[in-house]
């Protein structure tokens, strides 16, 4: 169990083993910085040791694991249906798309059927809650920056969507509401009204978010040219979502991989080409605007019919033996879940692909002689949810 | 020694910090309270409530605590230093007020050079700052104390400056002297002549008060809070209290330079100036939570590529005003 | 860039900045979107999910519904839930007054492992939720055969201890059942 | 046709996999189809381990941005001493989702410039999402179709991976 062996050749130095890794490769005269597990802008218990010269950033290294779940071996543990709660908490932001990734992956595996309302009131759910990621990014983004207004005017707007969530979810941030076959519960009339009082409103609201953010000369000198990933570099790192399509490749599952009913809606992928920080804040914005008129078809739309497949296995059930891998487009970028099943009732193995953890390791690349302000504002923008990254 | 031999000067200057004094810490106090209130309406909740009638008492409350909290010097600190440094901060704030005139004949001390001792004291700030990095033994805060000082150097110059530009004007470094300069209307004040000296003021002053968004010494989301970090209890508050202090001080210098001072109809004098005051603190108070922090290189190439020259540039151009016309 | 798209640049960002004021200062004034919580309380939660609780028959106001098949508690993802049943003695078993409801779900082609219905249902003499444990996920509630569980809508649900999160369901329908006979 | 060619096996998964085409390889040649694949455009999507009974399989999912394709490279290393050699010198961000699936267990990277646990704190002995011997699943039931060998067969995809193999990727730095 002891890692560390005993001839130390670290020994001497400061901090705990991987501070000490880390120093090994020290200049001289520069200095070692902790940022995190506990720091105000690594959102949670992400640790990045820099080595810093003066305020410039010479070599840095992202420790993970310190939410660490095991949701993997968990996964092997538990009957299919019981892993829609730990999908809840994977990305506690977009829970609905890795809802939807399980789901998906247990779907092709055992052939089960969607009906078609379900499907659309999965677009339905799941755009809403990448809306409701994409506010809580921009506000947290801001307070980053040290803007503090902002993330109290996306808390507006995001307890109206958690209100319009709660109803056919019963939650307001851990949702595990799918089902196979479907979805725990179907959507009312007034929820219909409600979503559609959300898209009307929302343009206005937008407007003020960039009359009061994206506009400001402050905001844009601190993100232009800040921590730009170009195109060869994503493909080497697999970075994916809004941190791709910031780097001008109009790549989205959605789109390429369509999964439910997506290929019957018409939208716009946002992309921009400037690769840098302030262009990955523009295509976040931007897929707000996506996310509404897709729900907005999705409610024009709406068939009538079942919302759970009558087949559909409930409780404990056994798959048949095979793989499957799906992916979906969560708010972060490509959710990928590989699944193996042996004809057991749990699964023999689950892989869950985050795509946070991908676009994570785009940073110590992007952070190497930036500022620390600009680290900030880079590990910021590669929008991170933690216990997505250590799972 | 009678009574009669302690000259009236020092009598009126006890008095004066005595007054000032109090008047450093109720205003910080319920600057505090203001400023959690404006926060609170501008993000469209009710910021302090519970603590008195519409929170009123939350600032009392929350000095309060601070007055109860253990005060913990850090493991390797500088226990001298570490401690100093918040007196160093606070002690020249009284004294940097007893020249400003708050009112026909209300003013600590007479003196004609009133603006060379506000500026002079001001200084103080960032050396009690550079301590207060330095000894806490902590690497977020001496990054802190490090933006401090280099944000602090480069501020103070276009600030002398554009201050120079109305001593110019005035032929005058004492405030009561540029007061009277200037008439009781808007078109009166110095600011309607010297409109680009009071901006290059007015940008300046936020930054050396270390206020957003120019707070990088602080930076809570980069140094999670600067030079603060390792302060507990009154140490903290006393940092605080200072920086409070500092903003009054600076608005108060703003209104005495381009806002006409006391002048002002109707109303008696230290009305108008206290309501010139607030009016700047309140503004001051709005851009921390409006605006994102700008970056180090930013803040110094504003102040050295823009600040700077354009301040020269105004001293230039005053000073050929001045001659034309024949000063003063 | 020319001297004049310098000058050009920094007075629209200074006006990007005026826009920002604006936009603070018009929120200043806008009403609070915010309720004072302990005297006030938001009225969306009648869809939130509380703990779960027992639902009564239609006759008896005191007897769950619950047939004992002890599907919530081998379903749930943390296990948070026992149900302690005794098979009911040929005396006790009146089938018509406690008859096994039919199934509410259509039995699936893929259902290899329960519900094996108990052809009598059998007597529930416990209901436990260790509710610390519970993840809210719903499985229980949507897949009893009997419908004999719901979500509560007590939502403001805080305690001091660890034990006052461990909830007899049974006592707490009987507490229910008091309650709405006196409120008649 | 290139020597890495000819060494190449390929396995047409049901469509309810959600891969297109798997290969087989052993594990020396992992650097060189992933240097190929990188070339052709293809962007790693993850690295999952597999604990089988015939060994412990490294599954290297592939993806493209203009196709709606997926290649997964399956590796099979043996139970006892499982090596396989690092592609973080092709794809930078392997060298995590390696060092993941080295913490879960047990692959040793070889040539790999970082081999710090990654997720968990300590190596873990046996690795924790090993199996026990008697609860393995074979090869031969999760890829029943695996034994499919040969050539592109017709398949564009497949063609596209196995012909044309460009230059030969560099062979990893060799580091202390």
């Amino acid at each position: 169990m002891n890692f560390i062996p005993a001839a130390n050749p670290c020994s001497g130095l400061e901090g705990d083993f991987y501070a000490q890794r880390f120093a090994l490769e020290a200049h001289e005269d520069s200095l070692i910085l902790n940022m995190g597990p506990q720091h105000p802008s690594t959102h949670g218990v992400l640790r990045v040791i820099l080595e810093m010269d003066g305020e410039y950033i010479l070599r840095c290294e992202p420790v993970l694991g310190y939410i660490h779940r095991m949701h993997e071996a968990m996964g092997q543990n538990r009957a299919y249906v019981q892993y829609f709660a730990n999908m809840g908490r994977v990305d506690y932001l977009h829970a609905l798309a890795w809802n939807w990734a399980w789901a998906g992956a247990v779907e092709r595996l055992a052939g089960i059927e969607v009906p078609a309302r379900a499907q659309f009131i999965r677009v339905i759910c799941t755009e809403l809650n990448r809306i409701n990621s994409h506010l809580l990014w921009w506000g947290a983004y801001l307070l980053d920056l040290g803007a503090v207004t902002p993330i109290m005017y996306a808390f507006e707007d995001r307890e109206r969507i958690m209100d319009i969530l709660q109803e056919p979810t019963g939650s307001r941030l851990t949702y595990s509401s799918f089902r196979f076959g479907g979805v725990v519960a179907d959507i009312s009339s007034d929820f219909v009204r409600r979503a559609r009082a959300l898209i009307a409103r929302m343009p206005e609201r937008l407007a003020m978010y960039h009359e009061l953010v994206t506009g400001n000369a402050i905001l844009r000198g601190r993100l232009e040219d800040v921590g730009v990933v170009d195109q060869a570099m994503a493909r080497r790192y697999g970075a994916t979502g809004p941190v791709l399509r910031g780097s001008g490749v109009a790549y989205d599952v959605r789109r390429a991989e369509p999964y439910g009913v997506y290929d019957q809606f018409d939208f716009a992928i946002p992309v921009q080409d400037a690769g840098d920080s302030m262009a990955r804040y523009q295509v976040r914005m931007d897929e707000i605007e996506t996310s509404l008129a897709i729900i907005g078809q999705a409610l024009d739309g709406l068939p009538e019919g079942h919302f759970m497949n009558p087949d559909a296995p409930r409780g404990k059930w056994t798959p048949p033996v095979g793989e499957s891998y799906f992916a979906v487009e969560g708010a972060r970028g490509k959710i990928g879940i590989y699944l193996a099943s042996d004809g057991s009732d749990t699964p023999y193995r689950v892989k869950l692909r985050s795509p946070s953890l991908s676009n994570l390791s785009l940073f110590p690349e992007l952070a190497k002689g930036t500022l620390l302000s600009d680290a900030v504002a880079i590990l910021g923008s590669l929008d991170l949810v933690i216990p997505e990254i250590d799972r | 020694m009678t009574l009669e031999s302690i000259p009236d000067e020092l009598i009126r200057l006890a008095v004066a910090l005595v007054a000032l004094m109090a008047f450093i810490a109720a205003n910080g106090i319920m600057l505090l309270y203001v400023e959690r209130k404006v926060a609170g309406h501008v993000q469209r909740r009710p910021g302090p409530f519970e603590v008195g009638p519409h929170g009123l008492f939350q600032a009392l409350a929350d000095a309060g605590k601070l007055v109860g909290k253990q005060l913990s010097t850090p493991a390797g600190a500088d226990p001298l230093l570490f401690w100093i440094a918040p007196l160093m901060a606070f002690m020249p704030v009284p004294l940097m007020f007893i020249a400003v005139p708050f009112g026909q004949n209300l003013w600590g001390l007479e003196t004609n050079l009133g603006i060379v001792l506000i500026l002079s004291f001001a200084g103080f700030n960032v050396l009690a700052l550079c301590l207060a990095g330095w000894a806490s033994n902590n690497k977020w805060s001496l990054l802190g104390a490090a933006r401090a000082v280099a944000q602090a150097v480069a501020y103070e110059i276009p600030l002398l400056l554009s201050v120079l530009a109305v001593a110019l004007m005035t032929g005058s470094l004492d405030l009561r002297v540029i007061v009277a300069h200037q008439g009781g209307w808007p078109w009166q004040w110095n600011v309607a002549v010297q409109p680009l000296a009071f901006f290059i003021y007015f940008v300046c002053s936020v930054a050396e008060t270390n206020r957003a968004p120019f707070d990088l010494p602080e930076a809570e989301s980069e140094l999670t809070a600067g030079v603060h970090t390792e302060y507990s209890g009154m140490g903290n508050g006393i940092i605080f209290l200072a920086e409070y202090a500092n903003m009054l001080v600076v608005s108060c210098v703003a209104t005495v330079l381009f806002l006409g001072g006391f002048n002002g109809p109707i109303l008696p004098g230290p009305w108008w100036f206290l309501a010139k005051m607030y009016l700047l603190v309140t503004l001051i108070i709005f851009m921390r939570w409006t605006y994102p922090r700008v970056r180090f290189d930013q803040l110094l190439n504003l102040s050295w590529r823009w600040l700077t020259p354009l301040a020269l540039a105004n001293l230039l151009l005053t000073a050929f005003f001045a001659k034309l016309w024949g000063g003063a | 860039m020319g001297l004049f798209a310098v000058f050009g640049a920094a007075l629209s960002g200074l006006k990007s900045m005026t826009v920002g004021l604006k936009v603070t200062g018009t929120n200043f004034f806008k009403p609070q979107e915010t309720v004072h919580y302990p005297r006030q309380e938001v009225d969306t939660l009648s869809t939130f999910r509380g703990h779960i609780e027992l639902v009564c028959t239609d006759e008896n106001k005191l007897a769950p519904r619950c047939v004992g098949c002890g599907l919530c508690a081998e379903l749930c993802p943390s296990n948070c839930i026992r149900v302690d049943t005794r098979e009911p003695s040929p005396a006790a078993c009146d089938t018509a007054r406690h008859p096994v409801p039919t199934p509410l779900i259509a039995v699936p082609k893929f259902r290899t492992t329960p519900p094996d219905l108990a052809p009598v249902a059998r007597e529930v003499t416990g209901y436990h939720l260790t509710y610390h444990t519970c993840s809210l996920c719903g499985l229980c509630v949507q897949n009893c055969p009997a419908g004999a569980i719901r979500f509560s809508s007590n939502v403001y649900f805080a305690g001091m201890s660890r034990g006052a999160f461990e909830i007899d369901l049974i006592a707490r329908l009987r507490v229910q059942a008091d309650k709405r006979g006196r409120e008649q | 046709m290139s020597v890495l060619t000819s060494r190449l096996r390929l396995a047409l998964p049901p469509n309810t996999s959600g891969q297109d085409i798997a290969l087989a390889a052993s594990s020396q040649d992992v650097p060189s189809v992933a240097g190929r694949l990188l070339r052709k455009g293809w962007f790693l999507e993850d690295i999952c381990g597999l604990d089988m009974a015939e060994g412990l399989a490294l599954l290297y999912h592939f993806a493209r941005w203009d196709r709606p394709t997926r290649v997964v490279l399956r590796v099979l290393l043996p139970h006892g001493g499982p090596e396989c050699p690092t592609i973080e010198h092709i794809y930078p961000g392997a060298s995590w989702l390696e060092r993941e699936t080295s913490d879960f267990f047990g692959i040793a990277f070889t040539g790999a410039s970082n081999t710090t646990p990654l997720l968990l704190a300590e190596k873990l002995d046996p690795p924790p999402l090993s199996r026990k011997p008697g609860h393995r699943m074979s090869t031969h039931r999760l890829w029943p179709l695996a034994q499919w060998v040969g050539g592109a067969n017709g398949n564009p995809l497949a063609e596209d991976l196995v012909g044309d193999p460009g230059v030969e990727a560099p062979a990893p730095k060799d580091r202390p």
